[in-house]
């Protein structure tokens, strides 16, 4: 299965660029593909922190296994805090 | 009213689209680009979506808030794209008919939008620029940040 | 901005006139005549208000809040007179930097106001009107709830 | 001494006067006032609700002494509420 990925934010900067392909044996999960991606794009982060995953504009566990055709974007943090 | 768009907002459009007759109180809040963080200059900020996405969890935010306060009149609209000094980048507008329930769940809601929507901050200064992960976590280093954040999302993914 | 008047508000005014380049979260109350109270249609709305006193616990409001959560920028404006169903009577707007002491401010300024500053209420039904004197006791009978009052008023009075 | 007393709202309704004249000796207190102001209209309140005075626009106890020239206003409960 070969996927599109999408980068926003920080993650677009880190990598420089907001499209990688991705290329995952049938049956893989979305674990298995941050595994993937962490491997040509290191500087994304840490191997310690958890790359959180939109399929098909949903969050998605690791555990989830990915469909052909699925759309799949990393999500950085959100802005969050006190503003 | 849910609104996600590259162009000024306008507040009374979006308090105005809640008001009802059988509502007594309206809440309205407004975020707006701050001149500073952490002792540094801020001259402006970026917005980016994941459009798709950012207008599903809006909604899921306003469905939410109705399951969770009885609310029906809630309204969001968040701008994307750079915002300036003193300009608004959301507005989160909440009517019903008691203030209690308003002023709870309209606070609800700006808590709710910015651990869930994915719209990303950027701000930048005289000397720089950076997304903003999170402020509460604003002194601890950039790592730790983003596992705070990891675990929020791991939580919330789950709801 | 403090404001008593008999003309219809603009609670757009009341909101900019807090707005500042150092804030980045501004909370807007707004109250209005509700169509409805205790299962009865209400047709509008009437305030009396003691207006040199009123004004002066309306200051008082806004400097109790800047002393109790350190916010500057909070401004009040309030209607008298008929005010019909779906019209404002009241606005409340508090900015600061962050969104946590805005929200709490605000909710506090409405609280205050209800509380101290002497502005009545009438009630018109299709049937007849009444004072309103706490909603919050709608149930109890008209001595308990002057009684209740007198008893807030003997408290607040010391302040 | 004599006060020229304002009464709003409720008050105003059941005097049937917005204002109302009371004679008072001197070192007459604001309890004394509204003592005097129950007898000629019993109907503002009953005897055990105690009517709150305002004093020169200020909320005053019933032990506050009244001066000559003081604005005395009687204040009946204010709207308060969940609106």
């Amino acid at each position: 299965m070969r996927f599109d990925v999408r980068l926003f934010a920080l993650y677009r900067e880190r990598a420089g660029a907001s499209l990688v392909t991705v290329d995952l044996p049938d049956g893989a999960s979305v674990g298995d593909l941050t595994s993937a991606v962490r491997v040509d794009y290191p500087q994304l982060a840490p191997p310690e922190v958890r790359i959180v995953v939109a399929v098909n504009a949903e969050y998605a566990d690791d555990d989830q296994l990915l469909q052909p055709g699925d759309e799949v974007c990393l999500i950085p943090p959100v802005s969050g805090g006190r503003g | 009213m849910i609104i996600l768009t590259d162009e000024p907002l306008d507040p009374a459009a979006v308090t105005d689209s809640v008001r009802r007759d059988g509502n007594g109180a309206v809440v309205t809040f407004l975020g707006t680009t701050r001149d500073n963080f952490g002792g540094k200059t801020v001259t402006r900020l970026e917005y980016e979506a994941y459009d798709v996405m950012a207008i599903k969890k809006m909604h899921e935010v306003r469905d939410s808030l109705r399951a969770d306060y009885g609310i029906e009149d809630i309204a969001i609209a968040h701008r994307t794209g750079r915002v300036d000094v003193g300009h608004i980048s959301l507005v989160v507008a909440v009517a019903s008919p008691h203030r209690v329930e308003a002023f709870e769940a309209c606070h609800e809601a700006v808590n709710r939008i910015k651990t869930i929507v994915p719209i990303w901050k950027k701000e930048w200064f005289a000397d720089g620029s950076r997304w903003v992960a999170c402020e509460d976590h604003e002194f601890a280093d950039e790592a730790e940040h983003r596992h705070a954040h990891a675990e929020r999302h791991a939580v919330t993914t789950g709801d």
